[in-house]
């Protein structure tokens, strides 16, 4: 079990397993592509065009997150190291698979 | 934590391997009765775990000495990766239960000669060496195989504990310390340095011997074996310091030991006081946990 | 059980998902073919959509595994010194313990050892 | 603007098409690129400079929690100006041309053969295959400078940008599908990775610098700065004043 340290903000530096650690970023990484793909083809279906679609990302994106927090509970930090990366990380890279998605099944649905 | 084995189903089973498999635990015969009775019908349902637990009960099988589940599992891997050096490492074991060392090491040295950064081998080897009795051998051959692969701690650990056999304490508390610089959030690998330290006796070595005391505590609050250390440590720190004369630093541990004293107090009495229903086991439980 | 009913609604999500679709695309050739201008989708069809999203994504959430408590004291404090210092690489099988198998046969130098006294 | 009519058999026959090739091709570029992988030889001599490399990255982290005494006793090992570890082992820097070690080759060759030759061929056939269709509209407009990016193989001035040429879309699908193949093949192996690891006497030590000779001058002069700080001089007072 290796060990890292974490950031300095106390005086005594909390320590987090590393493995622990590697196993919810996984676990965060496989919600939100699925999160992405899975709202891209909602908003597909939804025939959304232009702004309306990036808002549905954004509150796609924030109701993931409350979702995350629903399951934690009050205790989050157990969990995460902080609640904002939580929300704003990789949140570019989802976009792209949320447009392609989008894309599709625009396209499926309402193009022909 | 009793389990009713025949009364597991198949999920259960493999997942309570898995469980004693990463966390280490021997319990060979509960691994080959399970094995028996439920695991090995359903072999192919295992999928990606078959083989590693398939060398889990090859292991398991040959600490109980029970060869004919051994050999099955053995064929079952060897059909399938024929040629492999991990298949030959678990005959070379095979060979080792069975007492014929000398096959074995010369097995193991085919396998070295194949794939010289093969460590799991080397540490096969010495385990023979420990098996055959000659402890020194095997510390001259572990501190050889620790200059080629110097950061594997079970290593290191292995060769704390064959010092400790010696009574070579000092050797001892370095390969104690190495394990603290691999895992110093480790409560249990403080508290072991603090053993060593505390048997070692002497001032400074009791000085030590408190400080990695109150970092096991630190680190796991429920440590009763650091709570004991320290209670005996400061102890004797209070002795020599009324001899010496040291006052503040008396003071200083006589309030650490009685610090550790009621600790102790609260704690015994908190367990007796535990009603009978679930919170004594659980009490039990928790003392269990830290020995 | 907590998790197949995860599963469930996965499916049942996905299914749900694919109708929404389905009916949105039948609802966009109807209009083509009595030629109306398109601009909304019916109420129905729209919350089925969301109401599916939301089940499939709680689904995912549960399906994808549990987290981790991340505090390495978590995980340490629960390690006993009887599984530390347990190390599988350096087992040794002429243990005591071996006097218990059913085909002990005692070996021959310890029974020559005896014969000996 | 005038609404384009598609005819719903591009959308059967062209448009669902790319993206179930580009998927599957993903699939199966992952399955042969594991048969093709050799387990690569590692010489005895790497793993113990990577364990080396290792144990004083250790040493400079978690130094703290031992004695001064001890902490200077092992970087005495590693730094001593006559017998310190960094100072004694000699390692020729290695080579850094790819193309003298025919092991990095065939590897290269196989990278090359897995990752770019597919999507070459897989999407010359696809433009020879499914060429000047227009397959779909992204749903939010875009400006005219995304027109040669979109619309590769129509060329139409007056259309709008934000139509998708078939084999603009094979492309939006091959970059856009990755996140997805993490998905779909990490979701079994991710369990098995960290086994392998942990069986494999920490799998990250067999990862070795290229240039041991480098690596070690920079362990040694991180190393040599090092301060130790004593870490567990306070923890009496600390153990008192939170506990009580």
């Amino acid at each position: 079990m290796s060990v890292t340290k974490g950031k300095d903000n106390k005086p005594e530096p909390i320590a987090y397993s590393e493995a622990a650690l590697r196993n919810n970023a996984v676990v965060v990484e496989y919600c939100r592509t699925s999160m992405a793909a899975l709202s891209g083809s909602t908003a597909g279906v939804l025939g959304l065009t232009g702004l309306y679609g990036f808002a549905f990302y954004v509150f796609a994106v924030v109701s993931l997150w409350v979702m995350f927090m629903l399951k934690t509970g009050p205790n989050w930090h157990k969990y995460y190291i902080s609640r904002q990366s939580l929300l704003t990380n990789g949140f570019f890279g989802a976009l792209f698979t949320y447009v392609l998605f989008w894309t599709f099944i625009y396209g499926m649905v309402h193009v022909y | 934590m009793s389990y009713n084995y025949e009364e597991l189903s198949f999920d259960e089973a493999r997942d309570l391997l898995r469980q004693w498999r990463e966390s280490n635990e021997r319990r060979s015969e509960e691994v080959v009765e399970l094995w028996l009775t439920i695991l090995s019908d359903g072999l192919d349902k295992i999928g990606n775990e078959k083989h590693v637990l398939l060398e889990q009960v090859i292991f398991a099988a040959l600490d109980c000495h029970c060869y004919s589940v051994a050999n099955n599992c053995i064929a079952i891997l060897s059909n399938e990766f024929p040629g492999s050096l991990r298949v030959k490492r678990y005959q070379a074991a095979r060979l080792e239960a069975e007492e014929k060392y000398t096959e074995a090491v010369m097995l193991l040295d085919k396998i070295v000669r194949a794939d010289e950064t093969n460590s799991a081998v080397y540490k096969r080897m010495i385990a023979i060496r420990k098996a055959r009795g000659e402890i020194k051998q095997a510390i001259e051959d572990l501190v050889d195989y620790l200059k080629k692969f110097i950061s594997d701690v079970e290593a290191w650990q292995e060769l704390c504990e064959l010092y400790l056999q010696m009574q070579d304490y000092s050797r001892a508390a370095y390969c104690a310390e190495e394990l603290i610089l691999h895992q110093p959030h480790n409560h249990l690998m403080h508290q072991r340095l603090a053993d060593i330290r505390y048997t070692m006796g002497g001032i400074e070595n009791m000085e030590l011997a408190k400080s990695y005391y109150c970092q096991a505590l630190k680190l796991n609050p429920d440590n009763m074996r650091a709570l004991l250390g320290l209670f005996l440590t400061t102890n004797n720190l209070l002795n020599h310091y009324k001899s010496s004369g040291n006052s503040s630093k008396r003071k200083e541990v006589w309030k650490l030991c009685q610090w550790a004293q009621s600790q102790a107090t609260k704690r015994q009495q908190a367990a007796r006081a535990a009603p009978a229903a679930p919170g004594l086991s659980q009490m039990m439980l928790a003392l269990a946990i830290t020995e | 059980m907590a998790s197949s009913l995860n599963k469930i609604i996965v499916i049942v999500g996905f299914i749900s998902l694919f109708h929404s679709a389905f009916s949105a695309a039948q609802h966009r050739s109807y209009l083509r073919i009595t030629s109306q201008e398109f601009t909304t989708l019916p109420l129905d069809i729209v919350i089925q959509a969301v109401v599916s999203l939301f089940a499939v994504m709680w689904g995912v959430l549960n399906v994808a595994g549990n987290l981790r408590e991340i505090p390495a004291a978590a995980e340490l404090n629960t390690i006993r010194w009887e599984t530390q210092r347990n190390l599988p690489s350096f087992y040794m099988f002429n243990h005591r313990g071996r006097a218990l198998a059913y085909d002990y046969v005692p070996s021959s130098s310890k029974a020559e050892l005896e014969n000996l006294e | 603007m005038v609404e384009l009519l598609l005819d719903p058999n591009i959308r059967l026959w062209v448009f669902l098409p790319i993206v179930i090739i580009t998927f599957l091709v993903g699939i199966v570029r992952h399955y042969v690129s594991i048969i093709l992988s050799s387990q690569k030889k590692i010489e005895l001599i790497q793993v113990q400079d990577s364990q080396v490399m290792i144990r004083a990255r250790l040493l400079r982290e978690n130094g703290k929690y031992l004695p001064r005494q001890s902490f200077a006793m092992r970087r005495h090992w590693f730094n001593n100006e006559e017998t310190g570890y960094f100072k004694v082992q000699k390692r020729a820097a290695t080579s850094q041309n790819p193309m003298t070690d025919p092991g990095m080759m065939t590897d290269m060759l196989k990278g090359n053969v897995t990752n770019v030759l597919p999507m070459i061929v897989i999407g010359g056939w696809i433009n020879w295959m499914f060429s000047g269709f227009l397959t779909t509209k992204v749903p939010f407009p875009l400006t005219l400078r995304f027109k040669p990016m979109l619309q590769r193989g129509v060329e139409l001035t007056h259309l709008d940008a934000s139509w998708v040429s078939s084999a603009s879309w094979y492309f939006l699908n091959v970059f856009g599908l990755r996140t997805i193949y993490a998905l779909v093949l990490g979701e079994n192996n991710a369990a098995d990775q960290s086994k392998i690891m942990q069986e494999q006497m920490s799998g990250a030590a067999m990862a070795m610098p290229p240039d041991p000779k480098a690596a070690f001058k920079a362990e040694w002069e991180a190393l040599e700065i090092t301060e130790h700080k004593w870490a567990l001089a306070n923890v009496e007072a600390d153990l008192l004043t939170t506990e009580k």
